[in-house]
């Protein structure tokens, strides 16, 4: 009975979450809780992927209503690998979460923080199961909302005005996603998204898929911090409480790619996006802007969280960079690197809240001579920064690997110029830390107080392991993204 | 009436003659909505447009205090992001099916068994309460969620407590 | 001009849409923002509602009088979508509140202004 | 123990040696003697391996697949065991060297030091043992990062400016240029693994060839090749233990290796010989030779003369495999090693010198050779190999080298090696004539000898310098199963 | 306002007639327009009415703010676990059919309990935020 029900338990757990923590308004219940629904999500995530890679898609109708009368669960190469990355994640962050949301917030926020986090876990883990476009409007709020609430109790009175500036932003993101949908719908006269793809093609009114491509395209990159839509992501992620920035930064920007990567290669299909419109060109031509400049600004940041934040940007660029080549190879490596990405995302910033708990602040002037007194903590950052980097045996080569293979394998050889070139930005900016951390005396009065508690040290150190782990053995990365890249090339219609 | 009320709106600066324009401007959607028979949708606009959503807005004005400052000086930037809008979506409406046309794909393909079946297979006459709690009642369980999830945020960032947000 | 007189209530609609759109960008005040906003949210409701229906037709409530529904299933995707809109303009009023705790003013401009000097300061 | 054994014991000895000196790190003493057992163990290792690989076997390990189709693997071919060889047994000269230099000088953080310089052996290993491309890629990085800290050692902003150059210029070329010839060749050989005749035999236009070589070549900034040869003199930063090994040994001869093991297993050398767009090579590294050679003449610090011997020597590696015919190719092999043995002895004395007497400029060197006869002693022969003097191994190699170009017809190669030659020749014996001929400075503090342990190590070197024509049918074995 | 004696008695007389409303548009869902959405907001605009004629104090007696915040999640948990019931009656999430051997009976039960739950959900959590707001407005 459980494995043919996963696809609903794998969210509607966490979910379910949310609503006990808060009938047991206990702090310490709230946390087992929100980590026996993340560890439960998290396995059932691997359950799904096994499942698929085994016996291919799989299909749930909610309420036992058929789609596309009901609302469809669907769970294939692609949204089971997302799935993976974002409940690990999730699983990760939440016994994390304890002793730095101790530390950063009044105790009677505990127990709602932590169901805003399942909250925000089922969300995410919401929208990328749906197989039924409006639903996913409806957990994309779920998500959105439980997120500014994250951000914005974070202790600096920034994180209000920028959970408020992503407030705005993401519900006109919102708002353009629903008016696509709604143009698609009127157009097709349904909603979900296996129906949608079947019946675009005999669709009359192309116009109004186009408009509806349009739309949808602003909307989502407004979530995904697209070149010029990015402005809303420093902010938030500078000024969030710790563990919520490691949970965001690793999961919520990819799964909006993620969103991006479904419309575009299974409901509308790779011969529309890629051939009729001048999608791809666009979307290089952002990437390109969005990676140069961003990598740019995060070296001349003063404060460590805002500089991963800029370099998140940064690393999103190199993503969409592999969907505007829209070859094997490039789908190949924008999926590779969500994954990579996310995981050492999480890891870094789940090391910065390290950091930020015992150093107080994390800008480079608290940063001097840490090493010596964080020496795990130093080595942990100095190794994800690595994988950020991309250097061979981490994580983040993968990605950089299949990126530029596939920019050479497309012939453009100055893109895989571009992509090594950018990357040593990237060894700028991560050198500033370790240079601070390792050469620079201790500045006067940093009086920090050793390394970070065990749990939060030993949950950062999982994520930097697999950072390396994956730089090694790529079967399930590799593999899995690969599966995904060939379903979105081959269900174009 | 709608559009000169929305207007009225963008050029008031009293955020409180502002709020009761809004509050005007939701009665007129609901009325529009009547009009095109979706009476629930009507009710929840009344009710929330003009009830909740004006209250909360005066309950917010009463702590924050109304006059808004002088506009940006310069409007053009939105303006043309208001207008690049207006264009996408005339350009894609204009492919849509005209108005109240029967044959239009959104009256062909999922719905009629919604008006068919729905009877006999919830029991409910009100299509409407059907779908919305039966065949896509995920949706509504979602939207719960949502106005949870408000819920809450709301009580954690507004519950009384030790004063936090200042500056270190 | 038939394309005007059959699509006409698409066009309030993007008139209303860029309104609200407007309103959200090019005002300070973090209010009015939230309020432009909702309007924005408010014109998607048309966009949705209007072409469901069918002129004869009459709310999709069955009953033996009457053989023409409009389409219901866009009312209920409203239905929902207007709550999320007063679930965002909730959190968004109680974000702006507690900025008013925290600068003292909800006009965007001052508040950056504010932040600017805390930088200098620290 | 099975050979594949050997291999993982090679690269693993040093690993865990790492671990055991950071462990150790409270007592000196067991620190040091952790970090002389692991050299000594791992020097049996590659030792054990010999007796196969000369009996023409050629060990194998493979570990994981990193990418479809791309193995973390490792084979020991003659080259390899070469370069392992020269490396590992250095290493224990060097620690023992190392004591009596850190403790002379009482550096700090010398825990850090060890575990590093353990770390940095492990991935040497890996980089002599590399089966593939992704493989030596992988263990190249892995170097140059091992090293950064070795290189900042002293943490002051010198330091600091040395150690971005260094990173910038290794990082910087091989992520810009060799990463990209690497996934190149994937996308056109399909395979990375180095065999006999090179894979990308065929598959490409001489054009692309000649793009890719370019690539290559410059993408491997250890191998000092101008215009990227500035972090070498950068480097000289370090401590001298780490100049000596690392950047006399381990670092620029990985780079060197790699060169030759691109020649002649990616490329192959009749491909590149079918070709023309290869014969700017020769010109670069020739330029380069006598560049850094006048450089180095000019230059009074010692190590920095030494640094930019080491540029212009690493140089001669590179044309004589850039020659292309089988001899030359064995001298470059060769040469690697005797390089090694005598420049190791070089910064030796010259750490040594630091040591007793806190001289860093050539020209203070005036009759030192009185006051310290067995490093002045081991310095001249070290200086001797290295310009060519029969029969000290620098001779033997320059030897195959003039052959090797002659057979080429190369004109310019002969040029450019006597030239050098006598460069070689115009920096290094003044020095030696200072030491021993000149009178020593007035109000020079009175010093005797370095301390024992570096005395010892600097003999032992010189001796092996001496001994190595004379032992060399190995290394030449090796050198000539390469040069096929 | 809390001396007014002319909105004290409308409003007494009032506030119950919204909630009988209130119900009606809760239960006569089924067949004209309304659902737990609309019960839920006309609920909580009663209360509100009363905390706004007898002053918050006398609101929060009536209705204490450890009720609203257990509505707030019991209305949604309610909901979900009408959808575990589904599983656990063997058929899929959100199942109604199950819920009765009569699969339209089923249908009916679904849809009333989810119904209930929407409704407490929402009027909870309006209740809250005017609470919430409200609280906020004394002391600042």
């Amino acid at each position: 009975m459980t494995l043919e029900h996963l696809p609903a338990l794998q969210v509607m757990v966490p979910l379910a979450a949310a609503p006990l923590i808060v009938l047991l308004r206990h702090a310490g219940f709230a946390w087992a809780l929100a980590v026996a629904a993340s560890l439960f999500a998290f396995g059932a995530s691997l359950a799904l992927a096994l499942e698929v890679s085994r016996a291919g898609a799989i299909s749930y109708a909610m309420g036992n209503w058929p789609p596309p009368w009901g609302i469809e669960y669907r769970v294939d190469a692609l949204s089971a690998f997302v799935l993976v990355l974002v409940s690990a994640v999730g699983a990760l962050v939440a016994p994390y979460a304890r002793r730095s949301v101790a530390a950063e917030l009044p105790r009677e926020q505990h127990y709602l923080y932590y169901a805003v986090h399942c909250l925000c876990l089922a969300g995410l883990l919401g929208m990328t199961i749906t197989g039924d476009a409006f639903n996913l409007f409806v957990f994309m709020e779920i998500a959105s909302l439980s997120m500014y609430v994250l951000i914005a109790l974070g202790r600096d009175r920034r994180a209000l005005l920028a959970s408020y500036q992503y407030l705005i932003l993401g519900t006109i993101g919102a708002t353009f996603y629903v008016i696509g949908v709604g143009l698609l719908y009127l157009a097709t006269g349904t909603l979900n998204i296996a129906d949608l793809a079947a019946r675009l093609p005999e669709a009359q009114a192309t116009r109004a898929v186009l408009a509806a491509l349009a739309f949808i395209t602003v909307g989502v990159s407004l979530k995904l911090a697209l070149f010029p839509l990015h402005l809303w992501l420093p902010n938030a992620y500078a000024y969030a409480p710790s563990a919520a920035t490691a949970f965001l930064a690793a999961t919520a920007t990819k799964v909006s790619v993620y969103v991006l990567l479904r419309f575009y290669f299974t409901v509308f299909g790779a011969p529309l996006v890629v051939d009729a419109l001048p999608v791809p060109q666009i979307l290089t031509g952002l990437s390109i802007i969005a990676i140069v400049s961003a990598s740019l600004v995060a070296v001349w940041q003063a404060d460590l969280k805002r500089l991963l934040a800029y370099s998140s940007v940064a690393q999103i660029g190199y993503i969409t960079l592999g969907i505007g080549m829209a070859t094997r190879d490039g789908l190949t490596a924008a999926v590779v690197h969500l994954f990579n990405h996310g995981i050492t995302k999480g890891a870094l910033f789940l090391l910065v809240g390290g950091i930020a708990l015992r150093a107080g602040s994390v800008d480079f002037g608290r940063l001097r001579g840490l090493a010596r007194t964080m020496p795990l903590t130093c080595l942990g950052v100095t190794l994800a920064g690595l994988s950020l980097i991309g250097v061979p045996g981490t994580a983040g080569f993968i990605s950089k690997w299949y990126l530029v293979l596939g920019a050479i394998e497309a012939g453009q050889a100055w893109l895989a110029a571009l992509v090594v070139l950018t990357s040593l930005i990237a060894v700028a900016y991560v050198w500033r830390f370790v240079e601070a951390a390792y050469l620079s005396e201790p500045g006067s009065g940093t009086a920090v107080a050793g390394e970070a508690p065990l749990a939060m040290l030993a949950v950062s150190w999982v994520m930097v392991a697999a950072c390396v782990w994956f730089g090694f053995d790529t079967s399930f990365t590799v593999q899995g993204a690969r599966r995904a890249a060939e379903l979105m090339l081959g269900a174009a219609p | 009436m709608m559009v000169v009320t929305v207007v009225a709106i963008v050029l008031q600066r009293n955020l409180f003659s502002v709020v009761v324009l809004a509050g005007v401007y939701s009665f007129l959607m609901a009325t529009v909505l009547v009009a095109l028979d979706a009476v629930d949708v009507a009710m929840t606009e009344a009710s929330v447009g003009a009830g909740i959503s004006t209250v909360l807005l005066l309950g917010a004005l009463y702590l924050c205090g109304g006059e808004e400052a002088k506009p940006l000086s310069r409007p053009w930037l939105p303006l043309a992001v208001a207008l690049v809008i207006v264009g996408a979506l005339v350009y894609g409406t204009l492919g849509l099916p005209a108005f109240s046309d029967p044959q239009a794909p959104i009256h062909t393909h999922v719905v009629p068994r919604y008006l068919g079946q729905a009877l006999a297979e919830t029991g409910v006459p009100n299509v409407v309460t059907a779908v919305l709690a039966s065949y896509r009642g995920y949706d509504t369980l979602g939207e719960t969620v949502v106005v949870f999830t408000a819920g809450i945020g709301v009580i954690a960032l507004l519950r009384r407590l030790r004063r936090k947000g200042e500056p270190r | 001009m038939p394309a005007f007189a059959s699509h006409y209530t698409y066009w309030i609609t993007v008139l209303l849409m860029a309104a609200g759109l407007y309103i959200v960008v090019a005002r300070g005040n973090l209010v009015k923002k939230l309020i432009g906003l909702s309007i924005f949210q408010t014109s998607v409701y048309l966009l949705y509602i209007a072409p469901g229906k069918l002129i004869g037709g009459t709310a999709p409530i069955l009953s033996e009088a009457f053989k023409v529904y409009s389409n219901p299933l866009p009312h209920v995707l409203i239905l929902t979508a207007i709550v999320v809109g007063i679930a965002t303009l909730a959190l968004g009023l109680a974000i702006v509140v507690r900025i008013r705790e925290a600068y003292g003013s909800i006009e965007e401009d001052e508040i950056v202004a504010a932040d600017r000097d805390a930088g200098d300061r620290e | 123990m099975t050979p594949a054994q050997l291999i993982a014991a090679a690269l693993l000895v040093p690993a865990t040696g790492a671990a055991g000196i950071a462990l150790a790190g409270r007592w000196p003493n067991l620190r040091e003697g952790v970090t002389l057992a692991a050299a000594a163990a791992l020097f049996a290792c590659v030792l054990a391996l010999l007796p196969t690989v000369l009996a023409g076997g050629v060990p194998q390990l493979f570990v994981l697949e990193m990418l479809p189709g791309i193995a973390l693997g490792f084979r020991v071919e003659p080259l390899g065991m070469l370069f392992a060889l020269v490396a590992s047994g250095l290493w224990i000269v060097n620690s023992v060297y190392s004591i009596g230099y850190m403790r002379g000088n009482d550096e700090p953080h010398q825990t850090r030091f060890y575990v590093c310089f353990a770390l940095a052996l492990a991935a040497t290993m890996g980089i002599a043992f590399s089966a593939n491309l992704l493989t030596l890629f992988l263990f190249y990085e892995m170097l140059t990062l091992v090293t950064w800290p070795l290189v900042t050692h002293h943490g002051d902003d010198d330091a600091k400016q040395g150690g971005r150059l260094y990173l910038g210029f290794l990082l910087g070329t091989s992520i810009t240029f060799l990463l990209p010839a690497i996934i190149a060749t994937w996308a056109l050989a399909g395979t990375l693994e180095f065999t006999p005749g090179g894979i990308l035999r065929g598959t490409a236009s001489g054009s692309v060839i000649g793009g890719l070589l370019a690539l290559y070549m410059f993408g491997i900034g250890k191998a000092a090749l101008m215009p990227f040869h500035r972090w070498l003199p950068a480097a000289m930063v370090a401590p001298t233990p780490v100049s000596a090994l690392l950047h006399a040994v381990a670092v620029v001869k990985a780079g060197v290796f790699t060169v030759v093991k691109v020649v002649v297993y990616v490329f192959g050398v009749e491909t590149l010989a079918g070709i023309r767009a290869a014969d700017w090579l020769p010109a670069v590294a020739g330029f380069t030779i006598v560049a850094a050679s006048i450089v180095a003449l000019r230059s009074d610090n010692l190590k920095r003369r030494l640094a930019y011997s080491t540029v212009s020597q690493l140089s001669y590696v590179v044309l004589a495999a850039a020659l292309l015919t089988p001899l030359s190719v064995a001298g470059a092999v060769f040469h690697i090693a005797a390089h090694a043995v005598g420049k190791i002895t070089l910064f030796f004395a010259a750490g040594a010198i630091y040591t007793a007497a806190h001289k860093t400029e050539v020209s203070q060197l005036d009759g030192i050779g009185r006051r310290m006869p067995w490093t002045m002693g081991a310095f001249t022969v070290g200086a001797l190999s290295l310009i060519g003097i029969p029969p000290l191994p620098g001779f033997l190699s320059k030897w195959m080298m003039f052959q090797g170009a002659a057979q080429a017809g190369n004109g310019m190669a002969l040029a450019v090696l006597a030239l050098s030659t006598l460069l070689n020749a115009a920096y290094f014996l003044p020095i030696v004539h200072a030491a021993f001929w000149r009178a020593p400075r007035e109000g020079d503090a009175p010093h005797g000898e370095a301390p024992w342990p570096s005395v010892a190590a600097l003999v032992v070197t010189a001796a092996a310098t001496i001994a190595l024509p004379f032992a060399s049918a190995v290394p030449l074995a090796l050198a000539r199963a390469v040069g096929g | 306002m809390k001396r007014e004696p002319v909105l004290r008695v409308v409003g007494k007389l009032l506030i119950p007639y919204m909630l009988m409303f209130a119900l009606y548009v809760q239960f006569h869902g089924d067949f004209g327009p309304g659902g737990g959405f609309q019960a839920g907001v006309i609920t909580a605009a009663a209360v509100i009415f009363y905390a706004l004629i007898f002053g918050l104090p006398a609101a929060r007696r009536l209705v204490p703010e450890a009720l609203v915040e257990t509505m707030v999640a019991a209305g949604a948990f309610l909901y979900m676990a009408v959808g575990f019931a589904g599983l656990v009656l063997g058929g899929n999430y959100l199942d109604y059919f199950v819920l009765d051997p009569d699969p339209v009976a089923g249908q009916h039960r679904g849809i009333f309990w989810v119904e209930i739950g929407v409704l407490v959900t929402v009027s909870g959590v309006m209740l809250k935020i005017f609470y919430m707001f409200a609280g906020r407005g004394r002391a600042v």
